[in-house]
């Protein structure tokens, strides 16, 4: 008699199964759980803190906090971060003073682990919530970080 | 058994054993590589050492010898060693070969194999694991180049 | 004489099939030679190193704080609990003081990390015995967590939320609001976990009986984590040697004794419930303080040696570290769960089918990342 | 010949008006073939799409929803694509048996779906033995899997294939015999007959016990003979890859798939026409109505067909071995109990007829 009460236990446990899945079946319509990602780029918002990729934030007298103190590219443990720096004259104080000719990012090489933003005194990189970062070409990837003809902050020591 | 039962516990066995000092975090005892088999053993079929459970295995090459720490730990006693055995041997050290005591040393010994170049006596299939077969050269040593897959900061 | 010749003839033959690295069971660039009698499988050898990245000389010329996300890299279905286990070793060799803040909230992360882990793992199980469903069930709980984590850290994988000496920044407000929904929906989903795959009766067949693995040679083998708790053997290190907040909670170390792929399976299942229980039981309490304690720029181990012990959702995770005294390891050695647990898949598969073989590499869940560090 | 022509009645009178008799009975099964096969071409492309909806219904996504609305033209794509393709091979492979196993399995599949009564008039082949046409046709498949597998030389693709023979032919015992427990009450091997009887009730009702017993029977070797989950061992993704079809690209990769998908088809008609009363509708509510009965065919073997999603959709797969013994432990002893059973109750009169 094991033997039929096997089939029909066997059977139950199948039917079990077959529920679960019939019921996500009924419930498919408001059930899917899956993004249609570029119809729904306009209501698509990450994070606030979603690491997407290093930005310098400039004002609108296209001014940044980046002092060129270097700790960024010293932290970063994968070369992603190159600072190109000369010795300028500060105006207000006309001493020479350490200035960012280019900050340079590395996008590609970049692997979001944020210890250059925890080592900036002065904040002046953040994280950015872009996260379409493809590319035709690889060199599109090395950004710029600083704008052409931006200076630092008056008042950012670090 | 603590750490001071321990040491005391050993230091009675007939081997060459030296200790390591007392603020290390575990147990350390040094043993010659000749008698490390049979200290192994013991460790292991000893009921009141008992460490059945070798729960890491690895080499140090510290430039002009080469060494390989054994982590045990008992699952019984819950007590932990860790046993350390030095070679000068550079070129080709060989040591013996703890796998057939604990299971684990096979693919642990080889990993050492492949990346410091230890041979281990009578091990059941020493071959590169990681690397392909016709790799030259033992990374993980200290004294190892290759200029072209490795990033100098 | 003719007799024999036929016999001969007809004597089967072994043959070798090259599983991977290319391959849908093996989760990644595993190759497994193996050499198969028709369908019983009479040897398994691994072939590894198709992603070895080298971390551990990569670790030798970083400093202690890169080297955290450099781990991240290595399990990284628990890539917070690998963060934690480097963090560990170099705050107990700075003999720093860590708030209580940060222990529970490393707690609680870790246990997230585990369930989110468990639960790609079931969605994978059920895919490798071929029923395809369970991997969308499980993607779908596994991204609440996801969600609840790049909200707090940013990131939804390779998380690098810890720093030596505590966390980067602060939970984001929404942490605990947002943990405690998943909690009461992870509860009315788990049974359903068991309803569908469980109980089913061609699972249990599949699962029940194969690839046993005795608990002497559990431990022989260096197994840990839901691999050697499914053969009774009690391995559980958050017991054994608690660290972060595991000393001051009580939880059930899920244990099972039959040692077959099922055994594993109930495991993960089971520490899948305690893991609910041990957030449910610090997420009302985590108490307030610093996020972290201040440590220098550059950290400087004092000469010695360091080992730590934590447990991933893979099984045991030791990070040793050997310092001379200066800014970079000496010497730094992973002793990864996937690597001991991978050196038994031999002993369990041989003498069992190709499907047995799936069925039990699929319990040993091995991130191969892990293995290939 | 045992042509059954009314709904066309007015072609065939005309062709045969218009050229000699042997002539237009050629250039009607002609007529004939091209017509089942544009209609079934069309229909496996929708069962695949039908599949592809369905499993992402099942599984909380939406499915393939892009080409057309909601994706109708998706797999007219899809098999723009597979005919463009280049059709790479193995070069150890044996050439010809390689190049034919895909004819084998889809003309097969094919020749089956012409003896199915989709309606009272629409049905091409009439011919007495159709039952045992039909199981005697679709185990033919097997042998192009046999072959794809052998002749890919590809150690994965032999497996499959091996495990293919070892399935269909067990799991063919277990069809037929179940068909020959329905059979019993028919009284005939002939589709159009079957359909007769089940004017007095369909089979299921009429046979109670013994045939949904038959009928649950039947559902699991059909679906181990079409090769779906939970019998998909031939192609077992994760276990071999993809199976006996490994090194198949391009069309004849598809005509393997398509076959699937006819096959399922298949074993679902061969289901309603045995156990639902094929284009019968229930309690005649559309007798009045004679091309409805398309319609009742089709919706019934979509059900079928749709259970048998649902079954691949939610169980693991089995072991090989725990495949056999699912068949020659538990189905077959149950279905020769089953067969004495129902001769009982027919002996005993004791079925229900309307």
């Amino acid at each position: 008699m094991s033997y039929v009460s096997e089939i029909f236990k066997g059977l139950n446990t199948l039917l079990t199964g077959m529920k679960v899945t019939g019921n996500y079946f009924l419930h498919a319509r408001k059930g899917a759980i899956t993004q249609q990602y570029p119809d729904n780029r306009d209501t698509l918002k990450m994070f606030e803190r979603f690491r997407g990729e290093v930005v310098m934030p400039h004002d609108e007298n296209n001014e940044h906090q980046c002092t060129g103190c270097q700790k960024c590219e010293l932290a970063c443990p994968n070369g992603s971060i190159e600072i190109i720096w000369d010795r300028g004259i500060d105006e207000a104080t006309g001493k020479k003073k350490k200035k960012i000719d280019r900050h340079i990012y590395h996008l590609g090489m970049c692997t979001m682990c944020g210890l250059c933003i925890e080592a900036c005194p002065t904040d002046a990189i953040v994280w950015a919530p872009n996260f379409e970062n493809s590319v035709f070409d690889r060199t599109q990837l090395t950004k710029v970080l600083n704008q052409p003809g931006s200076k630092v902050k008056a008042g950012i020591e670090d | 058994m603590q750490t001071e039962a321990l040491q005391k516990y050993l230091e009675a066995w007939e081997f060459e054993l030296t200790f390591g000092e007392e603020t290390d975090q575990f147990l350390n005892v040094n043993v010659h590589p000749h008698q490390l088999l049979e200290f192994m053993r013991k460790l292991k079929s000893d009921p009141e050492t008992y460490f059945d459970y070798l729960f890491c295995l690895t080499a140090v090459d510290w430039e002009s010898t080469m060494e390989v720490v054994y982590h045990l730990e008992s699952t019984k006693h819950r007590h932990i060693l860790v046993v350390r055995t030095k070679t000068d041997e550079r070129a080709t050290p060989v040591l013996d070969s703890v796998s057939n005591i604990w299971a684990t040393a096979e693919f642990h010994e080889r990993e050492a194999f492949d990346f410091f170049g230890i041979h281990f006596k009578d091990h059941p299939n020493l071959k590169r694991l990681f690397l392909t077969e016709d790799w030259k050269g033992y990374p993980l040593r200290k004294d190892y180049t290759d200029e072209a897959n490795m990033v100098i900061k | 004489m003719e007799k024999t010749l036929l016999y001969e003839e007809l004597k089967s033959q072994e043959y070798f099939i090259n599983m991977g690295p290319q391959h849908p069971a093996t989760h990644g660039v595993l190759r497994l030679l193996l050499t198969v009698d028709g369908e019983i499988i009479k040897k398994v050898e691994p072939d590894l190193g198709y992603i070895h990245r080298s971390i551990e000389k990569m670790c030798e010329r970083d400093s202690y704080q890169q080297i955290v996300h450099l781990t991240d890299r290595m399990d990284y279905l628990s890539s917070h609990i690998n963060n934690e286990a480097v963090c560990l070793t170099v705050e107990n060799a700075l003999q720093l003081d860590i708030p209580d803040r940060v222990k529970v909230i490393r707690t609680i992360i870790g246990e997230l990390t585990r369930i989110a882990s468990h639960c790609l793992w079931w969605g994978v199980i059920g895919m490798d015995l071929g029923a395809l469903s369970t991997y969308f069930y499980g993607f779908r709980d596994r991204e609440m967590i996801n969600d609840i984590f790049e909200e707090t850290c940013g990131a939804r994988l390779t998380m690098n939320y810890n720093i030596p000496g505590g966390l980067m920044f602060d939970i984001h407000p929404n942490f605990v609001k947002r943990t405690k929904e998943f909690i009461t929906h992870f509860r009315n989903k788990l049974p359903e976990y068991d309803r569908l795959l469980t109980g089913n009766i061609i699972f249990q067949n599949r699962m029940k009986g194969v690839g046993i693995l005795s608990r002497e040679d559990a431990i022989s083998f260096g197994a840990s984590g839901p691999v050697g708790r499914g053969s009774g053997y009690s391995c559980d290190v958050r017991k054994h040697h608690p660290y972060s907040a595991y000393d001051k909670i009580s939880f059930k170390e899920a244990l099972q004794t039959e040692g077959d792929s099922f055994a594993r399976y109930r495991v993960r299942i089971d520490e899948m419930w305690e893991s609910m229980n041990i957030i449910e039981q610090l997420i009302d309490n985590i108490p307030e303080g610093d996020y972290k304690v201040a440590t220098n720029a550059v950290i400087k181990l004092p000469k010695g040696e360091f080992y730590q012990k934590v447990e991933t959702a893979r099984g045991e995770l030791g990070v040793y570290i050997i310092s001379t005294g200066t800014k970079n390891p000496y010497r730094m050695k992973f002793r990864s769960p996937g690597f001991s647990n991978l050196s038994l898949l031999n002993h369990i598969a041989v003498g069992g089918k190709i499907g047995d073989l799936v069925a039990s590499m699929a319990t040993l869940d091995l991130v191969i990342p892990d293995i290939d560090r | 010949m045992f042509l059954k022509f009314s709904i066309t009645k007015t072609i065939h009178d005309w062709l045969f008006e218009l050229m000699p008799a042997g002539v237009a009975g050629v250039v009607e099964m002609i007529l004939i073939a091209v017509v089942y096969l544009l209609i079934f071409a069309v229909a496996g492309l929708y069962l695949v799409l039908l599949e592809r909806r369905v499993a992402a219904w099942f599984q909380l996504r939406l499915g393939p929803n892009r080409v057309g609305y909601q994706g109708l033209l998706q797999t007219m794509a899809d098999a723009l694509k597979l005919v463009s393709k280049e059709l790479t091979g193995t070069e150890k492979a044996d050439k010809f048996l390689y190049n034919l196993a895909p004819y084998f399995v889809i003309v097969t599949s094919l020749m089956a779906l012409s003896v199915f009564p989709f309606s009272e008039e629409f049905q091409a082949f009439d011919i007495n033995i159709g039952i045992f046409f039909l199981t005697a046709i679709s185990s033919i498949g097997v042998i192009g899997i046999l072959l794809g597998g052998w002749s890919s030389n590809n150690k994965f693709a032999l497996i499959g294939a091996m495990r293919s023979g070892v399935q269909t032919i067990s799991y063919e015992l277990s069809v037929g015999l179940s068909l020959l427990t329905m059979v019993l009450l028919t009284e005939s091997l002939q589709l159009s007959e079957i359909v007769a009887v089940q004017k007095n009730g369909w089979l299921i009702v009429q046979g109670h016990i013994p045939a949904v017993i038959a009928f649950v029977i039947f559902m699991i070797a059909g679906t181990a003979e079409t090769n779906r989950a939970p019998f998909d061992l031939v192609e077992a993704e994760s276990e071999l890859g993809a199976g006996f079809h490994t090194e198949y690209s391009g069309m004849k990769f598809a005509y393997f798939f398509l076959a699937e998908f006819i096959n399922m088809f298949i074993i679902a008609a061969i289901g309603t026409t045995v156990f639902f009363g094929a284009w019968l509708s229930p309690f005649g509510i559309t007798d009045s109505i004679p091309w409805l009965g398309v319609f009742w065919f089709l919706g019934k073997t979509l059900l079928l067909v749709f259970l048998m999603m649902w079954f691949r959709w939610t169980f693991p797969r089995l072991r090989v071995d725990q495949l056999l013994r699912l068949e020659w432990k538990y189905l077959l002893p149950i279905n020769l109990f089953n067969l004495v059973f129902m001769a009982g109750l027919i002996w005993l009169g004791l079925t229900i007829k309307f």
